[in-house]
């Protein structure tokens, strides 16, 4: 983030501003520094309108919009467990495995035209990746994330509820599958891809 | 005090004689389908020969224009180029959409290039060369003109496609709006010489005083009917920038989209007819047709004099073609109807003052003539510059300064 | 005044027209098959694998080692190990390459196969005329289609074919003057060792170590 | 001039005509699609659709290597290869914190202003030709691309697909002869503007054309995320190379041209202009260029492996604002890749712009916008 902006700034402003919103700092380990905030579904139409008409931020570009498909993931973790076995009590060494569920991601970059700073970068989750992917969509604030809330449909299955015009934009109306994810696989030479038919 | 100067050599009249000579010495039942096949026969074959020297031309010129060379490749220079087009047109596929109405997709070229035909009857290309001398030549020219339109329009509808429909309303709104400016502007001209025939309208042009021709041209209303006149004709034939009808980056080809093959071949033909014909109309109205424009030219053969005037105005077409943008369809309507119209009705009036002003004044010719051709001259450029400020002003059309951040 | 624009338009094109008669540089249309541009040094086209001396086959300088099968953004490149070694232009043993297939078809002339090339064995040719009535087969490059010379290399990009044959230049007299090092080193053991036998067990540490990284590479 | 509801009062209901204009339709640039509605030849709808081109860019570099996109990237925007590089690599070098030297930010400004001129020379070009002016300024933009292209091909190889700058630099020296001849190049460019300027700028068709037409407000260009020339044609002064001054843009003297009208007009008198400011900074770079190294030797080409986190690096790439997002997982292959590519988010406000207009300006209009499918596709 750049120097006019700090994500914890920005992160209190929206706090004070829209109340109830909850917003999480996700720190970036890259020397670009650019940190994110992670917003709530519920209130992240009220605070993106925030941003966009807050008089000093003027956040009033969205720059991009980008999906990105987190995959479940199981960690492993070695724990040491005291059990007793046979009435001796031993220290074994022993594996747990939690699943964590993935999700979908959207990825906001803003910038503030009018203040020429940014960017401020919004973060939206899904709950998992199969049955509950909606999102809110923030085309009615910014027009430009019309066709890439598209794109993040069409290619990532995330489904942005409130856009005006949620149709498939690069692929074909009949396709079936979201190829960006990271567990997809595309059919190999001569397959028939699959295809909804209506 | 206008004299009319006699042909110097017998190459002038090469090709009456020749008529004269064939047809006198074919059985007498025959002579009347021999005069005429003789009169027909020459009209089919040098025409589409000037189309194909044309289309090289064209395409060589514009290549020239835009800096690069043009057709290089078959023959020496490029100059078999058409005979490569044709056989290529003449051997590719012939189709035909299948819910295009198939009779009238047919015959919409064979229309069209026909009527384009027609047109040449009236035209004098020479002394005594004109195919077929009406007493209302001009009329009969319009009259066939106004045929292509139907042609038009035929192979737009018969096409079933929504660019050939398009194109085609375009053709039909244009060659309309166009041709009354075309008239208009010829109708000085009739107003002038007293006549609808071209062959007399010619003889009158074909006078000289001192050395120079009475060319239409060279009268303040006839150089302002001529730039009308072909402006009009440009449209009419569908050329750049009046190119809308085919308009190949909007609407693709327009009304001939679903032609190929040699029926497409035929459209283009019919285009370049046109173009001939519609400036050989305009040599004749305007630019004392077969006649030299000084006397001391005219040993020059007269069918020379036309050939050469078509080339020059053909070359004018390719130039334009080779800089000029297209125009919009309401913008080509509101030229027609708002600057056309009252332009060509200003150059009746000049051509009215012209006839009825004195040719000389107190005896002197030359002053006469001098103050005849200025009144003239004030009464197209007056009318001319008003309506230019009224429609730059209407339209808020202007060259724009722009500024910048640092 | 209306119609000045046009005019205007008009003059250019006209200027434009008989200046493409006379002066060289707005008329700059190659007639390309009679007529042809020197190409750059730089230019680059497809790949090709480079052999020295006259045997396309044994002095191909390519080690297998599949670093271009894997950089190569389009994976056109088909390498298969061979099972045995040969030596190389230093003397040291190496894999070669049993199969060596580029399907051109694919290739997309980016040139990162050369850049990552530690071995100077891929280089970019800059021969473009390829067209070929078989679709597959024939732009299926195998091994020997894509072998060519050094000579060949200096021809088409001399500047380039220099700096590589100096850099080689020095690697082998390097290794030369290290296998003399080496020579002189275990001459000196074997004289050592002669004299006394007992010492010899410390070995030459020297040695096996810089032998170490070129095997790395080698196994890679 | 009447508008369509008193046209439509006076001619009572009418038949609306639907046109597919495209994919294969000679002024939609690539294969694009316009779903037209038709009243007479006034647009009432216009939905664009494409995706024909797409080739998913994205999926194909998040399986390869940092390297391995780079070539990828030269066939995003195929006419401007060199700031698709460039783009990408500065995301990268955001992404990894590698520093560029200072002869290798002067080279890369030398190609892409480059690069910057004969796209709109181009643009220009294909938007007379949209315009029905047959090809001739396109030939002359072309005669000058070829030269230019002819410098890139000696520079780098190839003269589309350059495929030359790399993360921490570029991937060759220029030679002196290079850039003697690039000055050459550059003194002629302002000759060639000039004539550009007389064939074109006073020419009433083309003014009757374009004012008016496609008229882009200035709020909705903001909001809709409109960037690069058709942005400042709006009134917008929003120039990357002066906001974010990436690379070494803040040494050099030039002006951002502003539009007033957000017509066509003045979209393709930004470029016009611009062309003019890209001679200037041209001049300041090749009197500037110091000698030195051209790559960050602390740059590994092959496996580099960035710190987990992520980076937006961005420029303005002649067809406005170019983007990359790069999320890291600290291997050798991107997590994500994402393109930001400003011909398609440019032609989001299509619609807007051509309501109401007639079947003609919609070409010209879309012309303006400058798309190349390659990007919008990807």
């Amino acid at each position: 983030m750049s120097d006019l902006l700090n994500a914890e700034e920005v992160k209190a402003q929206i706090e004070a501003g829209v109340p109830g919103s909850h917003v999480t700092v996700i720190p970036n380990g890259s020397p670009s520094g650019q940190h994110s905030l992670l917003l709530d579904n519920e209130h992240a139409f009220a605070v993106a309108s925030f941003l966009r008409d807050h008089p000093a931020l003027r956040l009033d570009y969205c720059s991009l919009v980008t999906g990105v498909d987190w995959l479940d993931t199981e960690t492993t973790e070695k724990i040491r467990v005291k059990k007793v076995v046979d009435g001796v009590e031993t220290e074994a060494e022993e594996t747990r495995k939690t699943k964590v569920p993935g999700y979908l991601e959207a990825v906001y970059h803003l910038f503030s035209i009018e203040k020429k700073h940014g960017p401020v970068i919004l973060r939206m989750r899904t709950a998992n990746r199969t049955g509950q992917t909606q999102l809110p969509s923030l085309t009615p604030v910014w027009r430009s994330c019309e066709f890439q809330e598209r794109e993040a449909f069409d290619l990532y299955g995330i489904v942005f509820v409130g856009h005006p015009d949620l149709r498939r934009i690069l692929m074909w109306d009949g396709f079936a599958d979201f190829p960006m994810r990271k567990d997809y696989h595309p059919p190999a030479d001569g397959v028939p891809v699959a295809e909804v038919h209506a | 005090m206008s004299v009319a100067v006699a042909p110097a050599f017998a190459a002038d009249q090469i090709f009456v004689a020749l008529k004269y000579w064939l047809v006198l010495h074919t059985p007498g039942p025959f002579q009347t389908l021999v005069s005429i096949l003789l009169t027909i026969i020459p009209i089919i074959v040098v025409f589409p020969a000037l189309f194909a020297v044309t289309t090289v031309l064209e395409r060589k010129g514009l290549g020239r224009i835009q800096n690069r060379y043009g057709p290089n490749r078959v023959g020496p220079w490029g100059v078999f180029q058409p005979l490569a087009d044709a056989v290529k047109s003449l051997t590719k596929e012939d189709i035909v959409p299948r819910s295009a109405d198939h009779v009238v997709h047919y015959l919409a070229p064979l229309v069209l290039v026909a009527t384009a035909f027609l047109a040449f009857a009236v035209l004098p290309i020479g002394r005594n060369m004109t195919a077929v001398n009406l007493d209302a030549g001009v009329l009969f020219f319009f009259a066939i003109g106004a045929a292509t339109e139907l042609a038009v329009f035929m192979a737009g509808w018969s096409s079933r496609n929504k660019y050939s429909l398009l194109g085609a309303m375009r053709a039909i709104a244009q060659m309309i709006s166009y041709e009354i400016p075309l008239i208009l502007s010829s109708v000085a001209v009739i107003m002038i010489s007293g006549t609808l025939s071209t062959t007399r309208i010619v003889d009158e042009q074909a006078h000289y005083t001192g050395t120079v021709a009475h060319w239409n041209v060279f009268t303040p209303w006839g150089l302002a009917g001529f730039i009308l006149f072909m402006i009009a004709a440009t449209a009419e034939t569908n050329r750049s920038p009046f190119d809308l009808p085919e308009g190949e980056s909007e609407i693709i080809a327009g009304y001939f989209i679903e032609y190929s093959g040699f029926k497409f071949a035929l459209f283009f033909l019919a285009e370049y007819l046109e173009m001939f014909a519609v400036s050989g109309l305009g040599i004749t109205l305007f630019l004392g047709g077969w006649s030299s424009p000084f006397s001391f030219l005219a040993w020059i053969p007269s069918w020379i004099w036309f050939f050469g005037k078509l080339l020059a105005l053909i070359v004018g077409f390719i130039w334009v073609r080779g800089t000029l943008p297209r125009l919009r369809m309401d913008q080509l309507m509101n030229f027609a109807w708002k600057f056309m119209l009252p332009m060509t009705l200003v150059v009746i009036v000049s051509a009215g003052v012209w006839r009825f002003l004195p040719a000389g004044v107190a005896g002197s010719a030359a002053l006469g003539g001098v103050i005849r051709w200025l009144v003239c001259a004030l009464v197209v450029a007056g009318p001319y510059i008003a309506l230019a400020r009224v429609l730059e002003r209407g339209r808020k059309i202007e060259k724009r300064t722009y500024r910048y951040a640092e | 005044m209306l119609g000045e624009g046009i005019i205007q338009g008009l003059m250019e094109t006209a200027r434009n027209f008989f200046g493409s008669y006379v002066e060289k540089e707005r008329l700059v249309t190659v007639q390309f098959p009679e007529e042809r541009r020197s190409l750059p040094e730089a230019t680059r086209q497809f790949p090709f694998l480079l052999y020295d001396g006259d045997d396309p086959e044994r002095g191909l300088r390519c080690v297998s080692c599949q670093i271009c099968e894997k950089e190569c953004p389009p994976r056109c490149i088909h390498i298969e190990k061979s099972k045995d070694r040969k030596p190389d232009f230093v003397g040291k043993q190496q894999f070669y390459p049993a199969v060596f297939n580029i399907d051109v078809s694919v290739c997309m002339s980016c040139q990162i196969c050369v850049e990552v090339c530690p071995f100077d064995a891929i280089r970019m040719d800059t021969e473009f005329e390829l067209s070929t009535s078989d679709r597959f087969g024939g732009l299926l490059w195998t091994k020997r289609e894509l072998a060519r010379s050094n000579e060949y290399y200096r021809q088409i990009h001399p500047t380039e074919a220099g700096e590589c044959d100096e850099r080689r230049a020095k690697e082998l007299a390097d290794a030369q003057a290290k296998a003399a090092a080496a020579a002189a080193a275990a001459a000196a053991k074997a004289a050592q060792a002669a004299a006394a036998p007992a010492a010899a067990s410390n070995g030459a540490p020297g040695s096996g170590a810089k032998s170490e990284p070129a095997k790395k590479v080698v196994t890679q | 001039m009447t508008s369509v509801a008193e046209m439509k009062a006076i001619a009572g209901p009418s038949e609306i005509m639907e046109v597919s204009m495209g994919p294969h339709h000679p002024s939609t640039h690539g294969v694009f699609r316009m779903d037209v509605r038709l009243e007479g030849e006034r647009v009432v709808r216009l939905k664009p659709v494409f995706g024909y081109l797409h080739r998913n860019h994205e999926k194909i570099a998040e399986h390869g290597a940092y390297l391995a996109a780079i070539p990828y990237t030269d066939r995003l925007d195929y006419l401007c290869s060199m700031t698709n590089n460039w783009g990408y690599v500065l995301a990268v070098e955001k992404l990894a914190g590698l520093q560029v030297p200072e002869r290798a930010e002067y080279i890369r400004v030398i190609v892409a202003e480059l690069t910057r001129f004969q796209n709109h020379a181009g643009l220009i070009g294909f938007l007379l030709q949209d315009m029905g002016a047959s090809g001739t300024p396109l030939m002359y933009a072309f005669r000058e691309r070829e030269k230019i292209l002819d410098l890139f091909e000696s520079l780098s190889g190839a003269r589309m697909m350059c495929n030359y700058m790399r993360f921490g630099g570029v991937r060759v020296d220029c030679s002196a002869e290079w850039l003697d001849e690039v000055r050459r190049l550059v003194a002629t460019l302002p000759r060639f503007l000039g004539e550009f300027e007389a064939l074109l700028r006073s020419n009433e068709i083309l003014m009757a054309r374009t004012q008016g037409v496609g008229v882009l407000p200035r709020e909705l260009a903001i909001n809709a995320g409109v960037t690069g020339p058709m942005l400042r044609a709006s009134g917008v002064n929003y120039d990357i190379r002066k906001v974010d001054k990436y690379g070494i843009y803040d040494r050099f003297d030039f002006r951002v041209p502003l539009g007033e009208h957000g017509d066509v007009y003045d979209r393709y008198m930004m470029r016009l202009l611009e062309m003019a400011e890209t001679v200037k900074i041209l001049e300041q770079a090749l009197r500037n260029i110091p000698a030195g190294p051209v790559m960050d030797p602390k740059a590994k080409l092959r496996g580099l492996r960035p710190k987990v986190g992520e980076a937006y690096g961005r420029i303005e790439s002649p067809k406005g604002e170019l983007g990359f997002f790069l999320i890291s997982d600290g291997s050798t292959i991107p997590y994500r890749y994402r393109v930001r590519p400003p011909s398609m988010i440019n032609l989001t406000v299509l619609e807007d712009m051509c309501l109401g207009q007639n079947i003609a300006d919609v070409v010209i209009t879309l012309g303006s916008v400058d798309i190349v499918l390659g990007e919008v596709d990807r």
